[in-house]
């Protein structure tokens, strides 16, 4: 599925609840489902910290593909976290590379990505463009 | 003057208070952040605007005199509210932070020396912490660090211990931002001008829920902003001893704080003069002495008796729900309450807090020492004043049971 | 965007130029000094405090996160309308004299040495003469001054003779606030550039006149100040270039611009936050956001256009007095000036003038220096705006025809 | 005559004025009417720099009486200023130092004493009592 396919996804499946709770908690469910990285690879290094939430990321390349994981100390980072590793893993650095993050919006969480919220997805998204130009570059 | 507390009257003054928020009426619990504004407060900016406004001094036609007197009637009314002994005392700055740092700068840079050394307390809020840490190590100065008990107090045998010959300076806080925590200055001050110790007291949580009396209390420097009291943002204070206040260089330069500029060489202006580098923020000095007018209407005595019978009612409440831990448990406090809900990270409660229409901070507010110290990486911290009510407290009590059922 | 300039309906927007000054209609000439505000950008003010009033960033409720998009919405605009590179060019400051203190601090004490030389010119305004005055007295650092012809303009072939390879920094005005000039700074930039010194520009009398473009200018550093652009009071921009602000240390210290604080030490923020400490002025820049939005409605063509023709008509009426001698004769000027009436002290005919209902300055315009060059002891100036008519400038001709018949 | 008759005096003066121009004018004409300070003592020392008006002020002590003469470069610095020499010369140092300036008020010239106005007529009459003050010492 293509990066676009995936987001279209994640966003017919939080059209369908109505309040804020019911979206919350599915996103408290998706946390649970992340690709948790690696405890060895929970070092300093792979620490993005906000002031408001810790998000530690990882990433391996195989076969012209990016696979994350990723961990948060707070739940919702975490649910949020995991819809981006959902999103971004298991493709390409190129289409890593040019993808946004609309349906982030699209599904109600923008508030989530601000630059200045500082809980740690902003550098996060960051980080995998980052990790997605230095695989291209080494490729 | 009011003889008590016409809550719901008073909320009628306030017109932030009556928004919705997600479809709920709004809970401000916030104020340590900084606080909504009375009518009063916004009306006294408009009329500024719409009939005073001018740059001040020096300007010999009507509006310019008019917005000058307005300015420095302020100022006396400031140094009234704070009773200190002379007009020119008062310094007019940006906020606390600037304050510190004016301190910092005209005091700290110029009179200290390599192997003085300065006493901060571990719960500073990081405006009156890491302008004393840089200049430390710019210039060799050790800072030595007042702990806190678990109550979170500042321990006042640590500080006697802490005073030596070299000590010049001791800058602490007169009320927790984090904790609410009181700190009792006036004995803290005392023994420090036993050692003759220079002493700078952040005033940023106190001034608006108690009236102040720098001269009683008689420390050399006070700092507090505007924007916490009331008043606009862009305000704030440094009171100075004029002793001090006389022998420190400028801060900032241009402007009214020059008195003479040639080619060969510049003098300056006088106090207060001499600190006020550029076009002063009119609008936010009258504005915080219509906010000041506003508190002493209401009454000191009303305010914090009110403010404790919430922060009673709000911790009795809290603490009935299970799992739920204060940080912060002084006798003394101000009426904010900092919590953690179980093994719930802040973020996640304050979120959730929020879709309930309540306005929490939660984080480290800016004091990460003291949060490395109780070991916790943030907290959510509810900060209550004279406009909320009780059955806000109940709507925030109602949140964490959400809270507590969403996450556990 | 209106094709041409509707005075009449303009004066509407402004509430302040409706009054009366001993009973007759107030006529305000101190522009340069501050400018009116319109309601429009009133009306930002009071809906921050009534609907959106918060601390900013890091907070996680609504209202904060509002708030904060707010703000940082009027830093991409800011941005736009300067046309700088990036966002976090634009640092939020006080004002103009606060924009070129950290400058003189965070740039000048760092990375100057004893023996590097500045340039500065002779017709600054004191807050971008001082600083750097003090500088050079402190660091030894000798201050060149570039002089300015009978006309008042800057005279680029001295500023060449007093480049040299030791010259690190060029400090000068964009638009004399005394004599009115307009510097072709282009011109100096580029020149400097050649010597890789690096270039401030002091934009306070600039930027309300004409649209800005840093990155075609490549200036350095430019300062500006929001209540000389209708905007309110406490609120400025300090525009560098991220190369430079990347390697200057933090100005002030606390809050917002820290990152990680231990007891061991800290970390700082990155830009822009670096340099904002403490609790942003989040009204003031709103309000500057929206005077821009107002100026831009207008159209900066129309306003230059305008001016224009106040300033030719004002220069044309005055030059008929006799006696009456203008300061300040570039033709290429701001619609200000700066003049003397034969000998009558500028106290004296100001003190009249005002009592006809005319604002206009008198005294030194806090420019020293130049003023000294000129060997007088200050002048009179009246500084015109899109909102002054045809009509206020004959009365100001009036004015000066009964000071005349009173002191002559 | 006392200080509180002179003072009184003036207010006469003044209250014949219907508006501010004649007031203004006599003004204008008490400056003529200053004794000036003789070119000699119009020394650095004896100059208040205003940054408005420039004001020269001098003084002398003769059988417990202070006379002071005085000179301005703005005209109605100097109307003012003859109006202050008038009230305070001729008087003894105690009667100077209990001295106020309410009749400048009442004449509605007050705006032209403001402290940040800065024309000097402020630090003139600050300078006045430390002359009052300097000569009780010494007497
Ligand atoms: C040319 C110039 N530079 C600097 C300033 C200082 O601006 P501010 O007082 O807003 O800091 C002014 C205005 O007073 C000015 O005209
Ligand atoms: C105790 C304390 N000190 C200093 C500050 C800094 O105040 P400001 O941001 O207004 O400069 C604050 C508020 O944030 C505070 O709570």
């Amino acid at each position: 599925m293509s990066i676009q396919e995936k987001a279209t996804q994640i966003e017919e499946e939080f059209s369908q609840f109505e309040d804020w709770m019911d979206k919350y908690n599915y996103l408290i469910e998706l946390g649970k489902d992340l690709p948790l990285i690696d405890e060895k690879h929970k070092t300093k290094q792979n620490l993005i910290s906000g002031c408001q939430s810790r998000v530690w990321l990882h990433a391996v390349y195989e076969d012209d593909k990016i696979q994350f994981t990723a961990d948060s100390d707070a739940v919702i980072t975490k649910g949020i976290a995991a819809l981006l590793v959902r999103v971004f893993s298991d493709e390409s650095p190129d289409s890593i590379i040019n993808a946004d993050t609309e349906f982030i919006d699209k599904i109600g969480l923008k508030e989530h990505l601000s630059p200045t919220r500082s809980n740690g997805l902003m550098s996060m998204i960051k980080q995998m463009k980052l990790y997605a130009l230095a695989f291209k570059t080494k490729a | 003057m009011a003889s008590s507390l016409d809550v719901k009257n008073i909320r009628k003054d306030f017109p932030a208070l009556h928004q919705e928020i997600y479809g709920k009426p709004l809970v401000y619990f916030d104020n340590a952040a900084t606080t909504q504004k009375p009518r009063q407060v916004i009306e006294r900016m408009i009329k500024y605007y719409e009939e005073e406004n001018c740059n001040i001094h020096r300007g010999v036609h009507y509006l310019s005199q008019k917005a000058t007197e307005a300015f420095e009637n302020a100022r006396r009314n400031i140094q009234q509210f704070i009773n200190a002994k002379e007009t020119h005392e008062i310094i007019f700055t940006k906020g606390t932070t600037d304050s510190v740092n004016l301190v910092k700068t005209s005091f700290g840079e110029e009179f200290l020396q390599a192997g003085d050394e300065v006493i901060v307390s571990v719960a500073e809020h990081h405006s009156n912490f890491v302008p004393w840490q840089v200049l430390s190590e710019k210039k060799n100065i050790p800072l030595r660090i007042i702990p806190v008990n678990d109550k979170g107090e500042l321990i006042f045998e640590e500080f006697e211990k802490l005073l030596n010959e070299k000590t010049k300076l001791l800058a602490i806080t007169h009320t927790s931002n984090t904790l609410g925590s009181i700190v009792d200055i006036k004995k803290f001050i005392d023994k420090a001008h036993e050692h003759d110790v220079v002493v700078l007291i952040d005033g940023a949580q106190a001034v608006m829920h108690k009236q102040l009396d720098v001269q009683e209390l008689d420390c050399d420097f006070y700092c507090f902003s505007g924007h916490k009291m009331y008043a606009p943002m862009g305000g704030g204070i440094l009171y100075g001893k004029e002793k001090l206040l006389e022998k420190m260089p400028p801060f900032q330069y241009g402007g009214e704080m020059v008195d003479q500029v040639t080619i060969k060489g510049t003098s300056f202006n006088e106090l207060p003069f001499k600190f006020e580098a550029g076009t002063p923020n009119v609008e936010a000095i009258l504005g915080l002495d219509e906010a000041i007018k506003y508190l002493q209407n209401i009454g000191f005595d009303n305010i914090a008796k009110y403010e404790k019978r919430l922060l009673d009612y709000a911790t009795e409440k809290l603490l009935k729900i299970e799992g739920l831990r204060i940080l912060g448990t002084s006798e003394n406090k101000a009426s904010l309450i900092s919590f953690l809900i179980g093994d719930i990270h802040p973020y996640d409660a304050g979120t959730i807090i929020d879709k309930m229409g309540i306005a929490v901070r939660t984080g480290h507010h800016c004091a990460q020492p003291v949060l490395d110290h109780f070991e916790v990486p943030g907290t959510i911290r509810a900060s209550m004043v004279f406009y909320n009510t009780f059955e806000e407290i109940d709507r925030l009590v109602e949140a964490i049971m959400q809270v507590k059922k969403m996450f556990e």
